[in-house]
């Protein structure tokens, strides 16, 4: 009966959604929105268009991935509310857990997994810092690097139960925070403008280019790399 | 300039991670410089984030409305940071992060910024209402958040497909028929959860009733309120008014369930949630007539709802099972308790008197029918409440010896808010005059509209 | 054709929402009807024939999809990591308390 | 041919959410979630996203099982 009412309500949404289909341009025919034109060509000040890759200087932003422009320059604040979110939920689940019973293990991490950990975390942890600093060129960034870089961190956890981190990924959790807040407030002492990019911006395509950018970028990727590993490390802790 | 509200905030809460437990004694401060900028910023003015103008980047707009709105959370957390025996050891960055949240919640002017906005202020709540081991109410909120979450982020979505913008303005200058049928609909699933809608206000009880006080304290002032603008901002300004019809019949259906179930409850902080779901369906009941008179009557009637509510959820968390100990605070207790059924003289009888009036103007008749059925269970719960904890029948000694008096800052806030609450009674100008600028605000969307996007 | 998956996928979420009893598999149905949504934003902004949003070597004419969806998604994802990490936690502590994590079953503990 | 691989990652999607909420133990169910993870990042990168299936690879599909493993060995494993 349960299942049959559920299975209705479902149906009933569904439909909802396929009668919201002549509305929606067709998969694949989507167009551009002025917003979305205005981001591509880096015209939203009026100065923009025609880019070309490694030769187009001093744009309103620099970012050769468009998608980073938008994430960390146009809609910057969103981002930064975005790691607000994460802050909140790592603190959250540090509150929540903090009165469990703390009861061991009691299986040795294996001598496989250990070697190996060696081995792989500072790979790892390269890759993840590349995926960040690069986040303004090719496809990734703040987000995903911080992720690897956390994923490099549970391995740790994994292999050895003495390992503690928690001090740790609170002090760069705090510092690279606040150190996002002063970027965009120093945004507003410059200018007059929160999370104002504040820094020339380059020639299209260049590590050192598209101003603060990066440095957010990097920021994010710390912030964001030891809020994962503070809740991976809260969920390890007692096994 | 407003973005400080929002950056101060959290710059501090980020900055005192690794000693939170000094930050207690910080919160006032906070509030309170947070409130005096408040006061110097000039209204009408609008904040291009990063400097992008107005429909690529995010704007924050203070006007009229969001100005007043802005002032009166930001009393309510400078009251809340004054009762420091409230806020549990760990929560105080969560009630900093909460501030900042609202504060942006209320300012922001693009609405995939506000979906970011409103999670942040769910992930606090749920976080708040996770107090006093109240681990599976925490949890079914946290569920049915989420879900109304994405389906705000669909709405977001659909008027941006509708419309190829995120600005409020624009959406509000651009939208056609077409999305004005789709988006409202899932917008209202999206924002049902916070503000309360019948079927979806499940979780209110389990989370308010805890045995916290600070969670209701928040839950049911600031963040109901923030809530409840941001819910006028977008159906009255951005949507014209559309769809409030289907609100209307959805207010009225949460005010008789809530009530009846109210008057069921054996357990004070229960029938408190569900008083306090009732007044949410009524007070969107009301807005639902669109009009400057009957926002201004909803806006009177939930500054009047949070302020008594503010007092009654902090005595019935953290008082026993009388008022033997407490006289003080009982009297407090009872004059928000009387305001709230709208009993003359006190505030609540005021806007009660003007929801009717202007429900009388609009020529409607079912509202005012249903408003004195809930004030009648009102009178019969409340009054039931009051003589339980004057009259205790059957206290156990060692119950009477377990009932702690309460400290003297607390008595002396709820005596305040109390007296302010007789004030508004019979002088209801200062309450009145918020209202009406919000209303203001909220009505003249064309105001709105040029003042973010310039005179296009 | 994207558009049917994901609304079957928010369909399947949703099911699992309302006949499931295990608290796991709420967290579970939420965790599907996320990324069924991140399906369908993407693809409201996907044009067929044109290149990921970014300049390179290889396309440096701007012959782009829409980067902004891409961009809300990358946001709505990583709230969505947030938000289940603050689920499982509580989840863990509902274990705690009562034993289980069968809904009905906590109801019944609840009303004692 | 595109909408042909769309179609077959649909289906399999379907597929394996159906088996993610229905599954009798819990473990199953997360490694269904983890697949579908992993096939939605296949659909991303075929409407031409890679910012988000690298964010969707490594968040959805990596740490959201790591984190939901982690919390089932927490309660003591599966029970069912």
């Amino acid at each position: 009966m349960r299942r049959f009412l559920s299975a209705l309500i479902v149906l009933g949404l569904i439909m909802f959604f396929i009668s919201t289909l002549p509305l929606i341009p067709e998969f694949g025919k989507a167009s551009l929105s002025k917003v979305s034109r205005a981001f591509i060509d880096k015209d939203v000040n009026g100065n923009g268009g025609n880019i070309q890759y490694g030769v187009s200087k001093d744009l309103e932003n620099g970012a050769a991935n468009v998608v980073t422009s938008i994430v960390v320059d146009y809609r910057s604040f969103d981002t930064l509310g975005e790691v607000t979110v994460l802050f909140t939920s790592a603190l959250g689940v540090g509150i929540i857990l903090s009165g469990y019973k703390r009861k061991k293990f009691g299986r040795e991490p294996n001598f496989i997994l250990r070697v190996s950990v060696g081995i792989l975390l500072p790979l790892i942890l390269l890759f993840g810092a590349y995926v960040f600093i690069h986040g303004h060129l090719t496809p990734g960034g703040g987000f995903p690097g911080g992720t690897i870089i956390a994923a490099g961190i549970l391995l740790l956890y994994l292999s050895n139960e003495e390992f503690d981190l928690s001090k740790t990924v609170k002090f760069v959790e705090g510092i690279s925070g606040s150190l996002y807040v002063i970027v965009g407030l120093l945004g507003l002492a410059v200018s007059g403008v929160f999370l104002i990019n504040f820094l020339p911006t380059g020639v299209v395509g260049n590590l050192f280019s598209s101003g603060i950018v990066p440095i957010i970028y990097i920021l994010i990727g710390f912030k964001v790399g030891a809020e994962l590993s503070g809740i991976v490390a809260e969920l390890h802790r007692e096994g | 300039m407003s973005a400080l509200l929002i950056a101060v905030p959290l710059l501090i809460a980020f900055l005192f991670v690794p000693l939170k437990n000094k930050i207690k004694y910080i919160l006032p401060f906070v509030a309170l410089f947070s409130l005096i900028l408040i006061l110097k910023l000039p209204i009408e003015q609008v904040n291009f984030l990063g400097g992008w103008k107005a429909p690529f980047g995010i704007t924050l707009v203070l006007d009229n409305s969001s100005y007043y709105s802005l002032i009166v959370v930001n009393i309510i957390f400078f009251l809340l940071s004054l009762i420091p025996q409230i806020i549990e050891k760990d929560l105080s960055l969560i009630f900093l992060i909460l501030m900042a949240s609202i504060n942006g919640l209320i300012l922001t002017g693009d609405l995939f910024n506000s979906f970011v906005f409103l999670e942040i202020t769910s992930v606090a709540a749920y976080i708040l209402s996770s107090s006093k081991r109240n681990y599976y109410g925490a949890f079914k909120y946290l569920i049915l958040g989420s879900i109304a979450g994405a389906f705000y982020l669909l709405g977001t979505l659909y008027s941006y497909i509708g419309t190829g913008s995120l600005n409020l303005a624009d959406i509000s200058k651009n939208i056609n028929s077409e999305f004005l049928a789709v988006v409202p609909i899932l917008i209202f699933i999206g924002l049902a959860v916070e503000t309360k809608i019948f079927p979806l206000a499940g979780w209110v009880p389990d989370v308010y009733a805890s045995g916290s006080a600070l969670t209701p304290a928040i839950l049911a002032t600031g963040v109901t309120f923030s809530m409840m603008y941001l819910f006028g901002r977008i159906f009255i300004t951005v949507f014209h008014g559309e769809f409030l019809n289907v609100v209307y019949i959805f207010g009225l259906i949460t005010v008789v369930v809530a009530e009846l179930s109210a008057l069921k409850q054996d357990n004070l902080l229960r029938a408190l949630s569900f008083s306090s779901i009732a007044q949410a369906g009524l007070f969107l009941s009301v807005i639902s007539m669109n009009s400057y008179e009957s926002l201004t009557a909803g806006y009177f009637h939930l500054l009047n709802d949070i302020t008594a509510k503010f007092v009654l959820f902090i005595i019935a968390a953290s008082i026993g099972k009388s008022f033997i100990k407490n006289k003080t605070t009982g009297i407090a207790f009872s004059i928000a308790s009387f305001s709230l059924i709208g009993f003359p003289l006190f505030a609540g009888f005021r806007s009660k008197l003007l929801i009717l009036k202007t429900a009388f103007l609009n020529q409607n008749y079912i509202l005012p029918i249903i408003l004195l059925f809930a004030t009648i269970i009102e009178i019969a719960y409340v009054l039931r409440w009051n003589i339980k904890l004057w009259y205790p029948d059957n206290i156990l000694p060692q119950e009477k010896e377990k009932t702690q008096k309460l400290s003297w800052n607390v008595n002396l806030i709820l005596l305040i808010v109390a007296l302010v609450i007789i004030v508004i009674g019979f002088y209801p100008d200062i309450y009145l005059k918020i209202a009406q600028n919000i209303a203001s605000g909220l009505t003249n969307y064309r105001a709105y509209v040029t003042n973010v996007l310039g005179g296009m | 054709m994207v558009y049917y998956i994901s609304f079957i996928l928010i369909g399947i979420g949703i099911y699992g929402f309302l006949t499931q009893k295990n608290l796991f598999k709420h967290l579970i149905s939420l965790t599907i009807i996320d990324t069924a949504i991140n399906i369908f934003i993407i693809s409201l902004g996907y044009i067929s024939g044109e290149e990921a949003p970014i300049y390179s070597k290889y396309t440096p004419i701007a012959n782009f999809v829409d980067p902004l969806p891409q961009a809300l998604v990358l946001t709505a994802i990583v709230i969505g990591v947030g938000i289940l990490a603050l689920g499982v936690s509580l989840l863990i502590k509902v274990y705690e308390k009562y034993g289980t994590l069968d809904v009905e079953e906590i109801v019944a503990k609840e009303g004692k | 041919m595109i909408n042909v691989i769309i179609i077959f990652i649909g289906i399999l999607m379907a597929i394996s959410a159906i088996f993610a909420v229905e599954s009798k133990k819990i473990i199953d169910s997360f490694i269904a979630l983890s697949l579908m993870s992993l096939l939605s990042v296949f659909l991303f990168v075929i409407m031409k996203a890679p910012d988000v299936a690298i964010t969707e690879a490594s968040v959805g599909a990596g740490l959201t099982t790591a984190v939901l493993v982690l919390a089932l060995r927490k309660i003591g494993g599966d029970k069912e």
